[in-house]
């Protein structure tokens, strides 16, 4: 069997749902891969490790994926997991804020992806605001509890499908700006990164395979998948995870393979012109459909 | 320390928490109260234990290596006089450096595993141990050197049998701040990369908002690293039978002069 | 055991000298008691002899009888005991064997205790040195360097914590352990060195100088009552007096 | 030192840098070499000054705070006898705990701000300091205490004048330390939740793969906290003016009998 | 100056005895000399009376003919010299003041340098401890004591790491500048006792008594070469010898 050794982006949590579903009904195996799964606490570090060789595949973030590319790291998407975008604009719905306009003057917290200042600077050019209209805190690990405690007013960076159903549950519910709604051009918010020496190694092609299979069980079958999936580690069953798969399944790409080059070369010029990166390269050199 | 004093020291503590709580009126999400803790200490107990297990393993090599490397370069720095201008000033610039800066580049080295977390544990105790051994040793009172001098002693029995002994209570300092800090070591070890251990858990409990189940690792946490500084207590008292007094011995204390 | 002879000895601390174009011999076999105002130098002369010159400006030639070098040949008690309290008094005396071979051999074990009761110590072996007298030290420090089988003694008032009677007595153990060897002990006592020495010189004056040595007669240790000795301790007070406070 | 060994040790560090990015062959992404850090140190100048100054701030406050509370509560200790075998268990917990992991909750509880950070400082050097005042007060020769008792010397004469010279070796050495983790104390401070400071600048670094930058920010820091260890050794220095030795002091070393 | 008895003293260093039910009288104003052999107790009898009793089981009784009690009215001189090392010679010999006062007053200085001059050591004021001799660290705690105004004064071999000289000296010193205090005097020098002493007692045994006292005539300090000193050296060594080793 080859060996895949994979970084995923976070702690295991229902974005990883098809790979989780792949592993557990075994459809890695059958593709004759043997997938080993690695849970960091800083994202930032997976596409850096695949980068150097230290890992096979990693789950990065498609804006994350360009400022990589710009930086010089060797890398290609080969396949998307989440095929919209998760982060979003959250506000308390008791804190009176209706609209990003709302947002001048008010405090905004984040936690440092490298990217969410910049989304909430398109945000708020929509609104004919800038960054200097508000307050950005990095609030980094805390993004509920600073804003359940009314440290800030508002957070960028939470996703939809986990912070707003946090908030609930904590009794504090929340409403999410959607960024791709506000000025922001759609990305995946979850992708698959190989290093650019293996982007040909048919292996990966394979992989997308299990995935999309596991995708369409997730579709089809999604309270079996659900029992899959909280069975695959003892802490997964949570109120938390529950309310959170549901809120994932519609967002999981049905073919992780495919590449809407059209797409990517959008978010690149976005990413250019927003100063995040110098070029806007040609969408082969750093993404590929598997074959 | 009598068990029934820990006991007491631990209510008093617990108690003191439960006031915070109130006083602060902290939501439980940002402080949960002891209670809470306790509970979901107890319903987590199998799974604590087990990434307890890995973190105490951590910090055990970590202090392990910590000591011997930095009571190396002690050594070192005494023995080489002439190395040391030139040492000392890359030991406080590398010390200088937060450790975990170098997390990455730690994994990249010696990958996800534990002896990442390791050598964080051991780094962040090297230079505190080191400083405290270098200073101990140095400071030996130059007539014992004089004399073992003219006893003909050789490098190695000055060292063990003068400079060692005369510098315990610097190297017993030392060694107790070593305890306190290799925790944190591993801790950020496993924050920035792991899949076990309390630092693991915690993290993951945060992200998750199980404040309770955050705290009962932290917890854990300071059980086991107030028991290894009692260890190292004991073993210190042990080891200076001349010098009575340790952090803890109160019943024959020599001094009620201040 | 050999004969010493320092050669244009001179000695400084921090740039104030001591003394300079200094010239001592040390008689193999016999005792040199060296007498001298408080701060003229002695300790600081016995240093130079054993040659623990850390810290101060010294220079001298040291010749020996037999042509070899003094290393390892020196057994040197201090002016302060340099007990090490973390050892008991018995391996305080066995130091010297702890520091070269780690291991004290039996025989040395009991030739410690032997020393221990010579000097009135028996039954504290087991003490630490803080539980000890002032006089109690000092003795350990004795037994430690009597531990010492070296052909050059160099001591440094090593009785003067001592009462009259334990004086005389360990004088007395002193002078028959190192009878053949070649001492040079400091004393502030005229009748001490009178009595130990076969030369008596006192060290004084700034620069310092050595008078010419006293050599009584007769073997030692000497009676105290006899009239030479008293006589010679007249002139010996005569010559420390001579000298300018 | 002089500056210029200052300056031998600086080029002898970034060769043995050049030669680790060289040998281990890692990208510039995980290990970017000097040459390419000077350069975004060049290019980031004002910015990396001005983050700078905000955690030096806090690093200052921080060591300010925390040697007064260590200080206090060694003093603390020292006079109440009573109190000692409760308060001991106490502060061991307190150090145990892995004061990062209350980061959280003190930025919640202090804000985003300054305060916070500044309490991180505070917390981290707490104990070592204590723990070193505590040492270094209690092991003063009691025949100094007798004397001092028997010239009508009061509790605070004792302290001043008797106690602390006494224990300078011992504090300066918990001083050292202090100095030398209380930027950790500050960064993850920073990195926790902030928006200034160095630690927010190589979060942010980080985050946009500006590795160069990142690692410019962690010279910068390690430069400040170079100065800070060396201020502080001159400091002693001065205190100690009987004690010739400190840290860097090898003119006039008296010890080479080693 | 109060006379000070002590009744009934009974002093035990971990469990063992030195002595119990032991009686001293120190006359008002007088010298009273104590002699003994080392390790008898001298020193911890000191301790008594100084109130340093930490680390030891002792009680006694002490009483004052002024009825006051003796906290504050004492001036100890150890048997070490227990110099402080971060301060220079003259603030050491200041320490007093120093402890008291904070700042010393510029009479105080003035009385320290004068002092420091009468035990010899014009000029050396800024020198750290370190840098002395060990007769110069004993006269420099002598200085400091002798700035201590105090009326009971206790000494604990105040001479002995000094040269015959510098000690007659000091004696005649510590005699003149003490004269009126109630005074008492450890030493090992049966001629120093009967020389400063108004009554000269020893210590001896197991556990130890007092003897009845000498008591030498005439105003002190006397000549050593009286014949009635001579004589009662004799008495007084033979009061040393007798007790069993
Ligand atoms: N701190 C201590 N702990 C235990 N025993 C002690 C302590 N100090 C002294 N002793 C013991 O008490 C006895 C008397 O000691 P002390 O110092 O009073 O003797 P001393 O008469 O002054 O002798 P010296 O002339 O040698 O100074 C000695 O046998 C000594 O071993
Ligand atoms: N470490 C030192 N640094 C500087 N000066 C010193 C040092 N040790 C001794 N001296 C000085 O050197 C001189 C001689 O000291 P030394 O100890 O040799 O005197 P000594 O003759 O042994 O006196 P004593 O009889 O008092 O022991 C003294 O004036 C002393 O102040
Ligand atoms: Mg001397
Ligand atoms: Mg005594």
């Amino acid at each position: 069997a080859d060996k895949v050794t994979l970084l995923l982006d976070w702690f295991i949590n229902p974005d990883h749902g098809p790979l989780i579903i792949a592993q557990q009904k075994g459809y890695f195996a059958e593709q004759d891969l043997e997938v080993e799964m690695q849970e960091p606490a800083d994202p930032s570090m997976p596409p850096k490790l695949v980068a150097a060789g230290k890992a096979d595949m990693a789950v990065s973030y498609q804006p994350q994926l360009h400022v990589q590319v710009d930086q010089g790291l060797p890398l290609t998407r080969v396949g998307t997991l989440v095929a919209t975008p998760l982060n979003s604009l959250v506000v308390l719905e008791s804190s009176g804020i209706e609209s990003v306009k709302d947002l001048e003057g008010k405090k905004v917290g984040y936690s440092v992806g490298g990217f969410e200042d910049t989304l909430l600077k398109a945000m708020l050019g929509q609104q004919n605001l800038t960054l200097e209209d508000v307050e950005l805190v990095n609030v980094n690990w805390s993004l509920s509890p600073s804003l359940i405690a009314g440290k800030v007013d508002a957070v960028i960076g939470a996703f939809r499908n986990f912070e707003l159903n946090q908030l609930d549950i904590e009794g504090h519910p929340a409403r999410a700006f959607y960024v791709e709604e506000q000025g922001v051009p759609a990305y995946d918010e979850l992708v698959l990164v190989v290093n650019n020496a293996e982007r040909e190694n048919p292996k990966y092609g394979r992989f997308m395979t299990a995935l999309e299979k596991a995708t369409q069980y997730i579709v089809n079958h999604p309270d079996e998948a659900w029992e899959s999936f909280k069975g695959y580690k003892k802490d997964l069953d949570s109120e938390l995870n529950r309310r959170a798969w549901a809120d994932t399944l519609s967002r999981f790409a049905l073919r992780p393979a495919a590449l809407d080059e059209a797409r990517y070369q959008r978010v690149g010029a976005f990413m250019q012109a927003q100063g995040l990166t110098k070029t806007n390269p040609d969408v082969a050199s750093y993404a590929i459909a598997p074959k | 320390m009598s068990v029934l004093r820990g006991l007491g020291v631990a209510a008093g503590l617990c108690a003191i928490w439960q006031l915070l709580v109130w006083v602060t009126a902290a939501p439980k999400f940002i402080l949960p109260g002891p209670l809470l803790v306790l509970d979901a200490l107890g319903s987590n107990s199998g799974l604590l234990l087990e990434h307890a297990g890995v973190t105490l393993a951590e910090i055990l090599l970590g202090l392990l290596f910590g000591v011997l490397l930095g009571l190396g370069s002690a050594l070192t720095l005494i023995w080489f006089r002439r190395l040391r201008p030139w040492l000392l000033p890359v030991l406080v610039v590398s010390q200088s450096i937060p450790v975990f800066a170098l997390a990455p580049v730690l994994m990249l080295w010696l990958g996800y595993g534990m002896a990442s977390k390791v050598a964080m544990a051991t780094l962040i105790i090297y230079f505190p141990v080191t400083a405290a051994c270098y200073d101990g040793l140095r400071h030996t009172s130059s007539g014992w050197l004089e004399l073992a001098r003219t006893l003909g002693a050789d490098r190695r029995s000055l060292l063990l049998q003068i400079r060692l002994p005369a510098a315990l209570p610097a190297l017993g300092s030392g060694l107790r701040v070593a305890a306190s800090v290799a925790p944190i070591g591993a801790v950020v070890g496993e924050w920035v990369g792991s899949s076990t251990g309390l630092g693991y858990l915690m993290l993951h409990a945060n992200a998750r908002m199980q404040v309770d189940l955050m705290f009962a690792a932290l917890l854990v946490l300071a059980v086991m690293a107030v028991g290894l500084y009692f260890l190292i207590d004991r073993l210190l008292k042990r080891l200076m039978p001349w010098q009575p007094e340790t952090l803890f011995d109160n019943d024959n204390d020599k001094e009620s002069l201040a | 055991m050999p004969a010493v002879c320092i050669r244009n000895a001179s000695l400084a601390w921090q740039g104030r000298s001591l003394f300079s174009d200094l010239d001592l011999d040390l008689p193999a076999g016999q005792w040199t008691c060296l007498l001298g105002q408080s701060g003229v130098g002695k300790s600081s002369l016995l240093r130079l002899l054993a040659g623990l010159t850390e810290g101060m400006q010294a220079r001298a030639r040291i010749e020996t009888d037999d042509g070899r070098p003094l290393t390892g040949r020196i057994a040197w008690m201090a002016q302060q005991d340099l007990l090490l309290p973390w050892l008991c008094v018995l391996d305080n005396v066995l130091l010297g064997p702890r520091l070269r071979q780690g291991r004290p051999a039996c025989e040395q074990r009991e030739q410690a205790r032997y020393l221990l009761s010579q000097v009135g110590l028996s039954g504290l072996e087991a003490r630490f040195p803080a539980a000890l007298s002032g006089g109690q030290r000092q003795r350990v420090a004795l037994a430690r360097m009597l531990m010492e089988d070296k052909p050059l003694v160099l001591m440094d008032e090593p009785f003067s914590a001592l009462d009259a009677v334990t004086r005389l007595r360990l004088q007395d153990l002193a002078a028959h352990l190192l009878a053949d060897r070649t001492v040079l002990l400091i004393t502030h006592d005229p009748l001490e060195a009178l009595r130990l020495g076969h030369r008596v010189l006192v060290l004084q004056g700034h620069p310092a100088r050595l008078t010419d040595p006293i050599v009584p007669a007769g073997a030692t240790p000497r009676a105290v009552d006899q009239p030479q000795v008293l006589a010679l301790q007249g002139q010996l007070l005569r010559q420390l007096t001579e000298a300018p406070a």
